[in-house]
């Protein structure tokens, strides 16, 4: 049986040693660093003018409420300016041809009216530009200029003209002072050869026009839910005031309506959007948080918080911002006349028709896949579900129909962020699989010449260069005037002014300075250095100076553009602040980064689906492995399971599975154990125990995955273990396999299933995630061995996801019933003589009901297994349920906080089994990111200690968010360079001030400070 | 005391400041109310010199240039005709009436139709009164006179008739209702946000005191807020808690 | 955005304000600066887990300390803020001038 | 360690008089890890002083520095070529170190800017509690590792008094009984015999009750 992607690609010609990446969202981003960072070139394609996706609009992002827009920028400047990415935007894919591994694909390129290589993003033509436009960006909730950027961080920060609205004025070209217009722009073609290709386009929100019955575009006050997400941010139309369309007024009673557009076979919707249930919670909760007499009720089906942290955040949206849940769809939306309020019309839990007056309503709009990406999936011969997006197969989550061609993110199926991030990273394992023996041939590194070396005590001779920004500085700061100021403090032995410092023939220039005035300090007043500075400290790296000696002063981000109208008073603050990276740069020094060398060799603990997976493609994509097992057989959880709900055969993937572990780069440690951890990123030492004989053994790898997985908790209560009728739903998935039977299997037995048995309750506050699905597929399964069987499952909300929805619906459909409970009534099981009996509340008979059940079906709790120790050898953090706990809950879904350390599968939080797998992947993605490079770079901005002055007092090793300083066996406190992250905390606190933090010194900084005052 | 108009009158040098010499030398009477400014060409005009004139006190005013085809810089009339036109809409927008602005055509020959003119229009407007520069109204003019001076709008009025009749920067003709559209709405867009701006001046305003007083829908209102927020030119009022958030001036 | 605030208020970059130290504020106000105030992540998002906090409690340490030498614990702050509210960076700037114009100068201005 | 608190500015600026020529100095070891007299410590009242005298228009001058110990002489010596320069002598240090500094120089003004309060422990970063009185007669073996003279307010030796209430002392609910925790480390560690053991009425003369101590050792002596 094949179940793998991997193809035998060993007979064809060498592969092309480059990706294509389809769609620039946070998916795309995230799959593009992966590749470029493991030695492939990345051609990132987007049909936007800008990278970013989704992901830019949203305000805050749940379980955290990180802001969005803080926690993306960072990968999208690392798109934008990494030298083996190239960006393309406003940009379809043609067609692609070629076999994979050697592809050809075609690229259309809409004309852009603004040259890429000239604009610097500046803005004066949107500033003038007559046209005004409805921007798409803030959801037609404001305007924009006929010349625009998409939002203020996008990257690539250059404008683009709309043509529809442009009337080709000309004003624009004449304001440009970068010479950026080119009206003569026309639509092109370009041809690239890739080795393989991810797709990861992204979503749609639906149509909310298809459910006329709710007003959308009709009443004002019924807005979609990303409008209302626009409406939050600071970025939004109304600054992040919460206003209602008709008048203006802050709506106090809000109303969520879930599921329009998803759960819905009428607009041929039947799956669950993933999402919508999250995002309305904490769009309620936002809005609270703004404005607090805020009153928000969620009309819903099912609460579906099946991710980490998401019921814990559900529950504290009841508890803790009073919002409303009503269990019940909405059957019409009406405005009351005059006010503009609303009128929802539902059917009450005790199933009466009632009417309640809102000020505002928001439409939970679901996820669906756009025209464009349709056909374009067609072009390219990508088969389609029959919802539109991408078809996949249960045991190769990551692969389209076509070989070479994978998919991540909301277009394999409606998903949140950090699924779509994880399934990047996967995405991104694969297709680094594919092309794995071309790493490094299409990739390039930049090649510096030797470094000059300044000495500390030499004199600093430094240049400053003033940048008039176009008029964005040169306008309200007199640039001469700051020049000839810089000229007269002390070191300063060069100054000049650009109209664009950062053009291209400024580096020159700059470069030229260098030489010609012998200058070992380059400062350069313009903008912020969170853009720009890279890009001059390699011009000056360039020049054969350390990086480091590069300074930069603000001058425009926080000076020109904040006192427009004050003049005199800005150009007095640009002279200072040039004093001050003055004061600076006289202190700056060279900083060296080492090479460390890498062990390109990984390990991976458990071996169960996910760690044998991530074992096999670190071995496919050419690197040696270690798997370590406790137990005497690989499997891990898989062994207990028989049947996907898809109708998936498990043991024959499993069986297959096991069979391609046994690959010559993989070391497989059964009944063994991690006993030992010491070491960084890179090089990790692991001492590992095998029994029986107990043989001890040193492992040196560069890397680390964790995937110890998950298992079933034995249940409490229900009379489990005390009637041999009482079972788990593992349990009866083994029964059902063996026709392992009895009585039951003959006459019209009646079966009950108790849901989040040992789940969302006090001690286990999480949904456990898989077990409605798990139910629904036994139960659908015991339908099909007995037709006549009655099926009741107990459930608080039926959380099948994504396509698992129309399973769900199936079930319903062949006569399972399922039964609402609250917490408070849980269902209770007793017996009398030897019949067991069952009683719950029927909400909608509104009666107790006492059933004989021949079978009562426990879905109990996934928990970790035991990993504690684990934890602690290799000092990673995990959840207050003991499931491991990864760096960021949104963009570093399989990271550690500490470096090269993964984690994937159950370990992680309760999984399926393409999540497992997807997530393995992903962990390898990431983990190659350090394979692949032979060495790593060191250094730089870190913590260093004065090992005389220090006095051992433990300060830094307490306060170090990362616990890098340790004590050694010299008595003095000791950072390790590779593990430090430059805060400079331990710098702030010490108490014998014996630590400082490189670049940021304490020097420096009084230094800084002394000239803002000091004359 | 009766009213004594104050007119003024913008004269092309070649055709009705000549005509008006001609009034002279022939000694046709007019009366003395108008103070005369020559101009090259009535396409000189700038119709944001209009509501400043009205701003500075005077009651009325006339442009006089040359008969269509007559003009001596070839279409500076038409211009000045396309451009008061303008400026008319943009006077009837705000309630103010178009006949305190006469634009009409004198030769160098028509000192007697100068002089009739001249007489007609000081007629009218002693029959009108003075002009009413109530405060409501001076907000008005100098919003118009805002958005007239702005450089945008004087781009694409300066622009309009090489895109209607030539081509634009994409070698296009452009339709003229569609640059007509455009600068409409811009100008219309651009003088309504600058009446804001005057209004919120004098203190915070809630966005339906705002839509009152420009005499507008809040349909049409809210938009203009939400430009003006997110130019920066006005803010919400942080101190009001209630469900009408004010508008404050910032910056 | 381009939203103005007042031109007195002038920014140090730190890696994360977890690296300012107690000694580097009452240095700033030696070298006669009239009043300091602290930007960091919000709280909870802190680039480096939980410099914030750390930078949060030292601010309250030195309002303390600036009381005992009679300059007034108002003249340094702390407050968060996230990348996108650049609005809210304009209005606390905006009410830290106040606050400090309100003040009045530091008393250990120099030079005068 | 020896822990210690700062003295209250408006202390320091009394002590200090009319003096404004100031060496303050630290020292880097048990003060520095307390947090009250190491050089950031220094750095601090430094700060502090300098910004009292500039606003009140005083002309002065605060020298910080920050010695290795300030209980050997040899350390203390460092100081000699720049001390005279200076009026008083402020030191950050534990009392011993103050005392020590004054006397080697016998001719300084040498005042403390540090109370020192106690021999004791890190609880958590920032926190530090008494654990040993320096009573010159240990008994911890008998009481579990606790000791019932530093952490008993009436050091008691043989079992609490009746103040003892849920485990909490009467002076205070925020400290704990040190009896209620001796019985519950010998019943932890299953040597409540010991507990049955009545210590005898403690000889207090090897404590501060027998004078100034003196500690020899020949061996070592040059």
């Amino acid at each position: 049986m094949e179940f793998s992607d991997r193809a035998t690609h060993s007979d064809r010609a060498k592969p092309i040693g480059a990706v294509m990446v389809v769609g620039g969202g946070i998916g795309g981003m995230q799959a593009s660093l992966d590749l470029a960072e493991s030695g492939f070139y990345v051609y990132l394609v987007d049909h936007s003018p800008t990278i970013g996706g989704v992901m830019s609009q949203l305000d805050k992002t749940f379980p955290t409420n990180d802001c969005a827009m803080c926690i993306m920028s960072p990968k999208l400047v690392d798109s934008g300016r990494h030298r083996n990415i190239r960006v393309i935007t406003n940009a379809e894919v043609k067609e692609i041809l070629g076999p994979p591994g050697s592809f050809e694909a075609t690229i259309i390129r809409r004309p852009r009216y603004i040259r890429a290589d000239k604009c610097t993003g500046c803005g004066e033509c949107a500033k003038h530009c007559p046209v005004t436009a409805i921007d798409s960006y803030n959801e037609g909730m404001s305007r924009r200029a006929a010349v625009y950027l998409r939002y203020p961080q996008a990257i690539p920060k250059i404008f683009l003209i709309d043509r529809e609205a442009c009337i080709g004025c000309g004003l624009c070209e004449r304001v440009c002072l970068a010479g950026a217009v080119d009206y003569g722009d026309r639509e092109s073609e370009e041809k690239i050869s890739v080795g393989s290709v991810i797709l990861a386009p992204g979503f749609e929100v639906f149509d909310a026009k298809r459910r006329p019955e709710f007003g959308y575009g009709v009443f004002p006050n019924v807005i979609t839910s990303i409008e209302l997400e626009r409406i939050l941010s600071a970025t939004g139309p109304h600054r992040s005031h919460l206003l209602r369309p008709s008048d203006g007024a802050i709506p106090e009673r809000i109303a969520f309506i879930q599921c329009v557009g998803s759960r819905d076979a009428k607009c041929g919707n039947d799956y669950c959007s993933s999402v919508c249930c999250m995002y309305a919670v904490k769009e309620a909760i936002i809005a609270k948080e703004h404005v607090p007499f805020v009153k928000p009720t969620i009309f819903n089906m099912d609460i579906r918080a099946y991710g980490k942290g998401f019921d814990a955040y559900y529950e504290r949206a009841k508890a803790d911002y009073d919002v409303r849940f009503i269990k019940s769809m909405v059957s019409k939306v009406r405005e009351k006349q005059g006010s503009g309020n609303l009128l929802v019309a539902y059917l009450n839990e005790e199933g009466k028709a009632s009417e309640e007056e809102f000020d505002l309503v928001v439409l939970s709009l679901g996820m669906t896949t756009s025209k464009s990406v349709r056909d374009t999936a067609a072009r390219l011969g990508v088969k389609l579900n029959r919802f539109g997006f991408c078809e996949t197969e249960t045991f190769t989550p990551l692969a389209t129909s076509r070989e070479g061609i994978y998919v991540c993110g909301a277009f394999q199926s409606p998903k949140d962020i950090p699924e779509t991030v994880a399934q990047a990273s996967g995405a991104a394992a694969a297709a680094a699989e594919m092309i794995a023996s071309a790493r490094g041939t299409l990739t390039t590194k930049k090649e510096y010449p030797p470094e000059d070396e300044v000495k500390p005590e030499e004199e600093a001779r430094i240049g400053v260069f003033i940048c008039h920004c176009g008029i964005n500085i040169g306008g309200v700061v007199n640039v001469p005037a700051v020049k000839e100021y810089a000229r007269t403090l002390p070191n300063v032995v060069h100054a000049d002014e650009n109209l664009y410092t950062c053009s291209q023939d400024t580096q020159e220039k700059i470069k030229n300075a260098v030489k010609e005035h012998g200058l070992n300090r380059v400062i350069v007043a313009s903008c912020s250095p969170r853009t720009h500075e890279p890009m001059f400290r390699e011009t000056i790296r360039e020049a054969g100076l350390n990086k480091f000696l590069f300074e930069m002063a603000n001058i425009r981000d926080q000076c020109s553009w904040v006192h427009m109208r004050r003049k005199a008073e800005a150009t007095e603050k640009a002279k200072l602040l040039v004093r001050m990276a003055v004061a600076n740069a006289r202190l700056n020094r060279s900083l060296s980064e080492t090479e460390v060398p890498v062990v390109q060799r990984g390990l991976v603990i458990g071996g169960g689906v996910a760690g044998m997976t991530a074992a096999l493609r670190l071995a496919e994509q050419g690197f040696e492995v270690f798997l370590v097992e406790k137990e005497d057989r690989l499997g891990g959880n898989l062994l207990n399971l028989h049947y996907t709900i898809e109708g998936g055969d498990v043991q024959a993937f499993l069986r297959d599975l096991i069979d391609r572990v046994s690959h010559s780069s993989i070391h497989i440690l059964l009944n063994s154990l991690v006993v030992d951890f010491s070491g960084v990123r890179g090089n990790f030492t692991t001492g590992v125990t095998t029994a029986p004989a107990m043989v001890h053994q040193k492992i040196q790898h560069g890397i680390t995955i964790l995937a110890t997985g998950a298992e079933e908790e034995k249940p409490d209560g229900y009379l489990y273990g005390e009637d041999a009728r009482v079972l788990t739903q593992l349990e009866l998935e083994d029964r059902l396999y063996k026709g392992d039977w009895g009585q039951i299997s003959n006459l019209s037995p009646e079966v009950v299933m108790i849901q989040c048995v040992g789940s969302r309750n006090e001690k286990h506050p999480s949904c456990s995630r898989t077990c409605c699905a798990t139910a629904v597929k036994n139960a659908l399964k015991l339908k099909k061995l007995n037709p006549a069987m009655n099926i009741r499952i107990l459930y608080r909300d039926v959380r099948t996801y994504g396509f698992l929805e129309t399973y769900y619906a199936q079930a319903r459909r062949e006569g399972i019933i399922f039964v609402r409970y609250d917490p408070e009534e849980s269902p209770e099981v007793k017996k009398e003589g030897e019949t067991l009996m069952i009683s719950f509340e029927d909400k909608i008979l509104k009666e107790r009901m006492t059933l004989r059940p021949d079978l009562i079906v426990l879905s109990s709790a996934s928990i970790p297994r035991e990993n504690k120790e684990l934890a602690n050898l290799l000092k990673v953090p995990r959840t207050a349920e003991g499931f491991f706990l990864e760096a960021h809950m949104k963009l570093r879904p399989v990271d550690f906080a500490s470096d090269g350390i993964y984690v994937a599968g159950s370990g992680h939080a309760p999984k399926l089994i393409s999540e497992s797998i997807s997530q393995a992947y992903a962990a390898v993605a990431r983990a190659c990111t350090i394979l692949s490079k032979e060495n790593l770079l060191v250094g730089g901005i870190v913590a260093v200690v004065e090992g005389e002055r220090c006095a051992a007092c433990l300060t830094c090793v307490r306060v170090c968010p990362y616990e890098v300083p340790v004590v050694n066996v010299k008595g003095e406190a000791e950072i390790d360079i590779i593990k430090c992250k430059g805060c400079g905390t331990c710098a702030a606190e010490c108490p014998a001030r014996a630590i400082d933090l490189m670049h940021f010194t304490t020097g420096q900084l009084e230094a800084k400070v002394g000239a803002l005052v000091g004359g | 005391m009766s009213f004594e108009p104050k007119i003024l009158s913008f004269l092309c040098n070649w055709c009705a400041y000549a005509g008006a010499d001609l009034a002279g030398i022939s000694r046709f009477q007019y009366p003395p109310n108008t103070r005369v400014i020559r101009v090259m060409c009535s396409g000189r005009i700038d119709p944001a010199f209009i509501p400043r004139t009205f701003l500075a006190g005077f009651d009325g005013v006339m442009i006089l240039g040359c008969h269509p085809g007559d003009c001596h810089y070839i279409s500076g009339n038409i211009q000045a005709e396309r451009k008061i036109a303008f400026l008319r809409k943009l006077l009837a927008d705000e309630g103010i009436g178009g006949e305190r602005l006469l634009l009409d055509w004198v030769s160098a020959g028509e000192g007697q139709r100068f002089a009739e003119l001249t007489k007609g229009f000081t007629e009218l407007i002693r029959s009108l009164g003075p002009f009413p520069v109530t405060e409501e109204m001076e907000g008005k003019l100098r919003a118009i006179h805002a958005s007239l001076a702005g450089e945008k709008i004087r781009w694409m009025v300066g622009k309009a008739p090489e895109l209607m009749e030539k081509e634009n920067v994409y070698g296009e003709r452009v339709d003229a209702e569609r640059v007509g559209e455009v600068l409409e709405t811009t100008v219309r867009e651009e003088l309504r946000k600058n009446r804001i701006l005057i209004f919120l001046e004098a203190g915070t305003m809630t966005a339906k005191e705002i839509s009152k007083k420009l005499n507008l829908s809040l349909k049409e209102t809210l938009p203009l807020l939400v430009s003006l927020v997110g130019e920066g030119g006005i803010g919400f009022d942080p101190s009001e808690e209630s469900h009408y958030p004010r508008y404050v001036r910032s910056g | 955005m381009r939203l103005s605030y007042p031109g007195n208020v002038k920014v140090v970059k730190v890696p994360c304000t977890g690296r300012v130290d107690v000694l580097l504020i009452l240095r700033a106000f030696e070298s006669g600066v009239d009043g300091v105030y602290l930007a960091g992540c919000l709280e909870g998002e802190c680039h480096f887990l939980r410099g914030n906090l750390r930078a949060r409690r030292r601010v309250e340490y030195v309002k303390g300390l600036l009381e005992e030498v009679g300059l007034g614990g108002n003249r340094v702050e702390m407050f968060n803020m996230s990348a996108s509210q650049g609005q809210r960076f304009a209005q606390f700037a905006q009410e830290m001038t106040e606050r400090i114009r309100l003040l009045g100068p530091s008393p250990v201005k120099k030079g005068e | 360690m020896i822990v210690g608190n700062r003295k209250d500015f408006s202390e320091i600026l009394e002590k200090l008089g009319a003096a404004r020529r100031v060496l303050l100095l630290g020292c880097n070891e048990c003060v520095t890890v307390c947090g009250v007299g190491g050089e950031r410590e220094v750095g601090v009242l430094a700060s502090e002083l300098r910004l009292y005298w500039t606003k009140e228009g005083e002309t002065f001058e605060v020298r910080e520095h920050t010695l290795e110990r300030q209980c050997d002489y040899e350390y203390i010596d460092q100081i000699r070529g720049f001390a005279d320069d200076y009026d008083v002598i402020l030191s950050m240090a534990c009392g011993a170190g103050v005392q020590y500094v004054a006397e080697a120089y016998k001719t300084k003004l040498v005042l403390p800017a540090v109370n020192t309060t106690f021999l004791g422990v890190t609880i958590e970063q920032g926190m530090w509690s008494e654990r040993c009185q320096g009573c010159g007669a240990c008994i911890l073996d008998m009481t579990g590792g606790i000791c019932p003279i530093a952490r008993c307010a009436k050091s008691l030796l043989n079992g609490p008094c009746g103040g003892s209430s849920e485990g909490k002392c009467e002076i205070d609910k925020e400290t704990d009984c040190a009896w209620q925790l001796i019985v519950d480390r010998l019943k932890e560690s299953g040597q409540m015999e010991r507990y049955e053991e009545i210590l005898p009425v403690k000889d207090w003369r090897t404590g501060r009750d027998g004078g100034p101590r003196r500690r020899v050792r020949e061996d070592l002596k040059l």
